[in-house]
C-alpha cells in the first residue's frame, strides 16, 4: 500500500510526471478570464470565487485521465489486479496520489489566483476551506470515471462527460461556500453538505471504481 | 385552425420541434430495426446453408 | 500447490476460443504452452491469472499462486531499474531484489531508467520481476520475445531454478528454450462453432 | 429448454427468444393504442381547449411538455430498474433494455427542454432561466449522453452492459444529489410539482385541480406517451437483441472460419 | 493526402475515436459556469461572449492531445515521417482534419450554448462569426503545439501549458468580437485581426511544425 | 539501389552506441543483422531509415528507397485489416493490397478490426505493410517477434520473393529465419568509451 502511493507519487514528481501541470492550467484559466470576459474589476471580483472553483475543478479533471491510464498502457494494472493487493486499497490509493499531487496544491494555489481576480478579502478563507473540503471528493469521483473509461484508447474526453455531472453537486455546494464567503454570508449549510458528500463519496465510491476496474480489466 | 392570438408562433414551434423529434426517432428506429433484423436473417441463412 | 484445471473453457472478446482443457501442473514441473498464432493461449493465461473469468469448467490452486508476465512487462520508464524492481517486492511483501538483479545480470544498469534500456533490456527486467513475487506457480506469455541467445539461456537458467525450488511454470512460447516439460499443445482444443438456433441461452 | 420449463415465471420474459416472440405479438397493439391515445389527446388538446385567460393559447403546450417532461424521468427509472436487474440476474435483455430506452429518454428530455423553452421565451421573457426544475432536467440531459456515449464507446458487449450499469446507479445517486444541490443554489421560476394541482399554470383558483377542460386531453396525453414509450422500448431492444445476435454469429463464423 | 485526412476523420468517427466529445466538453463548461457563478441572468448574459469562447478554446484544447500522440504511440507516425509525404503536408492535413472533427462542430453548437447562458439576440451572429474565423487558427497552433510534445508520456498538461500563451491573441480579438457584437458596438478592427492571426499561422506555423515533429521524432 | 553505409558512427540518447560501422546492401540480397541486446541494431535502422541522423559516416542510397518496419506496428485498432493496409498503400501510392493479404494469410481477417487480432496477427499485418510500400529496401527490426512457425515460413518466403524481385532487405533478428544472406555481427563496432578529459569537442 505505502509501497504503492509512494510510487505513484515519486512518478509523479519525476521528468513529465505531470507534477504541477494542474497547478499551472488552473493558473493559466484563471489570466485567460480576464481576457475573455473583459477587465473590469467590479466584473472579475464578482465572478472570482466560482471562477476559481471551475478552474480547480477543469484543472483536476485534465490530471484524471493519467490517473489509471497509464498504468494500463504499460500492463502494470493487469499485475496489480493479480497481485496480493486488494483493487479497492489500489484505487484508493490511487485517488489519495492524486489529491496529494493534484488537488493539494490547488487548495494552497488558489488564493494566489483570488489576488489576480480582485477576490474580496473575507472570501480568501472561505476559498480555502472549500477547495480543501471539496477537492478530495473531486480525486474519488474521479478515479472512478478513470476506472470507467480506463480500456478505451484515449478516453480523455469522455472521462470528461462522464465526470462532470458527476462533479455538480460538489461544484455547486463548494462554489456556493465561496461566493457567500466573499460577500460575508452565512455559510455552514453548503459547508456541511459540502462535507457530507466528500465524505460519503470517499466511503463508498472506491468499491464501485474497484468493480468498474476488474470488469475493465476482464 | 384555432385561433392561436398573439401566442401563435410559440404554439406552433413548440408542436413542431416536438412532433419533428419524435418522428425522428421513430423512423429512426424503425429503419435500423429493418436494417438489422434484415441482416440477421442474412446472416442465418447463409449460416445454415454452409453447415 | 498443484494447479488443476478441469474441462475449461475460455472465450475472448465473447467469441469461445478453446474448450475442454484439462491438465495439472504439479510442483517442480514446467509446462510449455503451444499453438498457432491466435489460437488463445493468451486468453488461457489471462483467464489463469485470475484476470477474466472461464466459460465454463474449473480452475483449483490459482487463487494468489500466481506470478504473471504478459506481453507488456509493466514497467515504468521514469523509474529506475531498481526502483521498478523494488516496488513490485514491495507490492508482493518480499525483501531483497538482488538475486533478480544477478539472474537476469541487470547490475549494470541497475540506475538507469527503465525507459532508457533496449527492447531486450527491458524484457529482461520484465522477467526478473517474477523472482521478486515469491509466488510458486509462473505464468509466462511469449517471455523470450527480443531477448538474445544469452538472454535466453538465462532465463531458462532462471526457470531451472525456480522449479528445482519447488514451483512450477506454466509457458507459452513459440521457440524453442531448452527447458525440458512437457508440452500442452491446444490446437485440439479449439472451440467447435455451435448451432446457430440457440438463442435461448445467450449470446455467446 | 430448461429455462422454457419454468413456466409462468416472469423471468421467462428474460428469453431473448421469449422476449422477441411475445413482443413481436404484443406491439402493434401498442402502436395503434399509443397512436390513437397521442392523435386524440393533441388533437382534442390543440383545436378543442380554451386559451387560458393569463397565458393565452400557449397552454396548449402543456400536452406536449408534460407528457414528455414525465417520460424523461420515467425512462430514467426503468433504465435503473433494468440495470439493477442486468447486475443481479444477468439478464441479457434486461441490459440491452435499458440501452434500448436510452435513446428515447433523450429525446423526451429533449421535447421537454425544447417546448420548455420556447413556452418560456413569452412566459418570462427569456428562453432559459437556472430554474431548479429546468437544471436538474439539463443535468440529467447529460447523464443520458454520458450513458449513450459509454455505451457506443465500449465494444464488448457484456463489458459494456456492466459498466454502462454501474454508470447509472452511480449516476441515479448523483443525479437526485444535483437535485437537492440545485434546490439549494436557485429558488425558482418554475411551476409547482404535480399534475393534479397546476392551479397557476391553468389560472383556476388556486384550490382547484386543473380544471377538467385542460386534465382529460392532458391524460390522454399522459396516456399516449406512456404507451408510445412501451412500444419503442420494445421494439428497440428487439433491434438490440438482433444486433447483440448478429455479433454472436459472427463470432461464431469465426470461430468456424 | 486524401488518404491520411480520410483516416484521420474515419478514425475520429469510430468508437472511442472522440468525434463530439469536445462538443460534450464544451456544453458541459457552459452548464457548469452558472453553478460556480450563480444563477443571475443579467451577469450570465454579460459574461455569455467570454464565456463560451474560453469554452469553445479549452474544448479544442483538450483534443489536441490525441492529434498527434496516438500516431506517435502506435508507430505510425514514424512511419509516415519515412513514407513519400512532406511532413508539412501531414501537419497541415491533421490540423485539418482536427478543426473539422472539433473546431467545425464547436461553431455550430455555440448558438444553443448561447441560449443557456442568456447571450444577447445581436451576440449570436457575431460569436458565431468570431468562432468560425478563429478555431481554425487554434487547430493550427494546437497542431504545433502537439508536436512540440510528442514524444513526451502524457504530455497533455504540458501541451496545455505551452499551447494556452499561443492562444491568447486568438482569445483576445474572438472574444472582444463577440462582445462588442452582444452589445452593438462596431466589430471591424478585431475582426480583422483575428482574421489576419488566423491566416497567418495557416500560412507559416505548419512549417514550424513539422520541423519540431522530425526534431521529436530522432 | 544499392545502400553504402561507410563508417558510421551512431548514438542513442546521447550515447554514442556503435562505431565504424561499413556496409554495402546490394540488390537482391538480405543482410542479417545480429548483436546481443542493447548494442544498438534498433538505433542502426532508425537512422538508416532517416530518423535519426548520424554522428559521423555515410548513409548512400537510403533517401526515399526503404520501407521501415519498427518494433511496434503503426497499427490502428479501430480501423479494419483491410483498412489500415489500404491506406499504407495509398501513402505509399501503390495499388492493390490483395498480394500482401494472400502472402500472409490475412484474408480471412479482413474485415475484422486490428485492435482484436493476436499479437500474432498483429504482427503478420504489420509485415505485410511492406508489401504495399513499393520500396525497394526493407528495413526490419526483429520481424518474427511473437510469430508462430508458419508465420516464420510466410515471412521468409515473403523476403525471398521481393529478393527475387530485385529488392534488398536488412534483418535484424535473434532467431534463425532459413533465409540465406549475409550476417552482419555488429558487437565489434561497439562504441569505445572516450577519453573523459575531452570537453573539447562537445560532450558527446
Ligand atoms: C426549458 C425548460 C423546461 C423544462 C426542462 C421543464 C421541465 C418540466 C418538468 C420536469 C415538469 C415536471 C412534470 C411534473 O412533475 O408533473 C414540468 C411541468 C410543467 N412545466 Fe415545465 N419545464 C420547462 C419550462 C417550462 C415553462 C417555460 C413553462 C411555462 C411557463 C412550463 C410549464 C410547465 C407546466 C405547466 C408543467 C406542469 C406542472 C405540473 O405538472 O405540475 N415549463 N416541466
Ligand atoms: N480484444 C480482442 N477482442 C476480440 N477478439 C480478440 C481480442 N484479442 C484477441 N482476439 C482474438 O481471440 C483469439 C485468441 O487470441 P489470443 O491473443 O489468446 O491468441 P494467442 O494464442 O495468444 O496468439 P499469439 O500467439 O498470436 O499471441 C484470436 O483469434 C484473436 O483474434
Ligand atoms: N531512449 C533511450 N535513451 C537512452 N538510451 C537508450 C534509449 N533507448 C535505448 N538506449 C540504449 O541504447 C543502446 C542501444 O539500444 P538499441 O535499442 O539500439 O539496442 P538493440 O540492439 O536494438 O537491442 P535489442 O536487441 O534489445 O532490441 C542500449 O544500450 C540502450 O540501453
Ligand atoms: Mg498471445
Ligand atoms: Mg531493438
Amino acid at each position: 500500500m505505502i509501497a504503492l502511493l509512494l510510487r505513484d507519487l515519486k512518478l509523479a514528481f519525476r521528468a513529465g510526471g505531470g507534477f504541477g501541470l494542474g497547478l499551472a492550467f488552473f493558473l493559466i484559466v484563471t489570466v485567460l478570464v480576464p481576457f475573455s470576459v473583459g477587465p473590469q474589476s467590479s466584473l472579475l471580483s464578482t465572478i472570482a470565487p466560482g471562477v476559481l472553483w471551475l478552474g480547480a475543478l477543469l484543472a483536476c479533471l485534465l490530471s484524471l485521465d493519467r490517473l489509471l491510464a497509464l498504468d494500463w498502457e504499460d500492463g502494470s494494472l493487469d499485475l496489480l489486479a493479480t497481485a496480493p493487493l486488494p483493487l479497492e486499497s489500489v484505487v484508493t490509493i490511487k485517488a489519495l496520489a492524486h489529491w496529494l499531487t493534484t488537488g493539494l496544491p490547488l487548495v494552497l494555489a488558489a488564493p494566489f489566483l483570488g489576488i489576480l481576480l480582485n477576490l474580496p478579502v473575507p472570501g480568501f478563507f472561505w476559498l480555502v476551506i472549500s477547495l480543501l473540503v471539496g477537492t478530495p471528493a473531486m480525486s474519488v469521483i474521479g478515479t472512478f470515471g478513470a476506472a470507467l473509461t480506463v480500456g478505451l484508447k484515449r478516453g480523455g474526453l469522455l472521462l470528461s462527460l462522464l465526470v462532470l455531472p458527476l462533479y455538480v453537486p460538489t461544484l455547486i455546494f463548494g462554489a456556493e461556500v465561496a461566493r457567500r464567503g466573499a460577500t460575508g454570508m452565512e455559510t455552514q449549510t453548503p459547508l456541511l453538505m459540502l462535507a457530507g458528500i466528500t465524505a460519503a463519496t470517499i466511503a463508498l465510491l472506491p468499491f464501485a471504481s474497484a468493480a468498474v476496474l476488474r470488469i475493465n480489466l476482464r | 385552425m384555432p385561433d392561436l392570438g398573439k401566442y401563435a408562433d410559440t404554439v406552433l414551434w413548440s408542436y413542431a420541434a416536438s412532433i419533428v423529434l419524435l418522428v425522428l426517432l421513430l423512423v429512426i428506429s424503425v429503419v435500423r430495426g429493418r436494417r438489422v433484423r434484415a441482416e440477421m436473417e442474412k446472416i442465418e441463412r447463409r449460416m445454415t446453408r454452409d453447415g | 500447490m498443484t494447479l488443476t484445471v478441469t474441462d475449461l473453457a475460455i472465450a475472448r472478446g465473447g467469441v469461445p476460443v478453446l474448450e475442454g482443457l484439462s491438465f495439472a501442473l504439479h510442483p517442480g514441473k514446467a509446462l510449455i504452452l503451444r499453438g498457432p498464432n491466435g489460437i488463445g493461449k493468451t486468453t488461457l493465461l489471462r483467464t489463469l491469472a485470475g484476470l477474466q473469468p472461464p466459460l465454463a469448467g474449473q480452475i483449483d490452486g490459482a487463487e494468489d499462486q500466481i506470478a504473471y508476465a504478459s506481453h507488456s512487462d509493466g514497467l515504468k520508464p521514469t523509474l529506475t531499474v531498481m526502483e521498478n524492481l523494488t516496488f513490485w517486492a514491495s507490492v508482493f511483501g518480499t525483501k531483497g531484489i538482488q538475486h533478480a538483479l544477478d539472474a537476469f545480470a541487470l547490475n549494470a544498469f541497475s540506475d538507469r531508467y527503465a525507459g532508457n534500456l533496449s527492447a531486450g533490456q527491458k524484457r529482461r527486467l520484465g522477467l526478473s520481476r517474477m523472482l521478486v513475487t515469491g509466488r510458486p506457480i509462473w505464468v509466462l506469455d511469449e517471455p523470450t520475445v527480443s531477448l538474445d541467445r544469452d538472454a535466453v539461456q538465462m532465463f531458462a537458467e532462471a526457470v531451472r531454478n525456480h522449479l528445482g525450488q519447488g514451483g512450477s511454470a506454466l509457458i507459452a512460447t513459440h521457440i524453442d528454450l531448452g527447458l525440458d516439460g512437457d508440452v500442452l499443445d491446444v490446437t485440439p482444443n479449439k472451440a467447435k462453432p455451435q448451432p446457430i438456433d440457440d438463442l435461448d441461452g445467450g449470446f455467446l | 429448454m430448461s429455462i422454457a420449463a419454468k413456466a409462468n415465471s416472469l423471468w421467462e420474459y428474460a428469453n431473448p427468444r421469449k422476449f422477441l416472440a411475445t413482443s413481436e405479438r404484443v406491439l402493434p397493439f401498442f402502436w395503434i393504442t399509443s397512436a390513437v391515445c397521442v392523435v386524440v389527446g393533441l388533437v382534442w388538446g390543440f383545436f378543442f381547449t380554451p386559451d387560458d385567460y393569463k397565458q393565452g393559447s400557449t397552454v396548449k403546450i402543456i400536452y406536449l411538455h408534460v407528457p414528455a417532461a414525465l417520460m424523461a424521468i420515467n425512462c430514467w427509472l426503468m433504465m435503473l430498474a433494468t440495470s439493477l436487474i442486468w447486475l443481479v440476474r444477468r439478464h441479457h435483455v434486461s441490459a440491452l433494455a435499458s440501452r434500448a430506452a436510452a435513446p428515447v429518454g433523450i429525446v423526451m428530455t429533449l421535447i421537454a427542454l425544447v417546448t420548455g423553452a420556447i413556452w418560456g421565451q413569452p412566459m418570462w421573457g427569456t428562453w432559459w432561466a437556472w430554474d431548479p426544475r429546468l437544471t436538474s432536467f439539463l443535468i440529467l440531459f447529460l447523464f443520458y449522453l454520458g450513458y449513450v456515449a459509454l455505451w457506443e464507446a465500449i465494444e464488448d458487449p457484456d463489458t459494456a452492459a456492466d459498466l454502462t450499469s454501474v454508470l447509472c446507479l452511480v449516476g441515479s445517486v448523483f443525479a437526485l444529489l444535483s437535485r437537492y444541490a440545485v434546490n439549494f443554489w436557485n429558488q425558482g421560476l418554475h411551476q409547482g410539482a404535480s399534475v393534479m394541482r397546476v392551479a397557476a399554470v391553468t389560472g383556476a383558483d388556486s384550490e382547484e385541480k386543473v380544471s377538467n377542460v385542460y386534465f382529460y386531453p392532458l391524460l390522454l396525453c399522459i396516456i399516449g406517451f406512456v404507451l408510445l414509450f412501451i412500444a419503442l422500448v420494445l421494439y428497440r431492444t428487439g433491434t438490440e437483441i438482433r444486433a447483440r445476435r448478429i455479433k454472436a454469429l459472427q463470432a461464431r463464423e469465426r470461430v468456424s472460419g
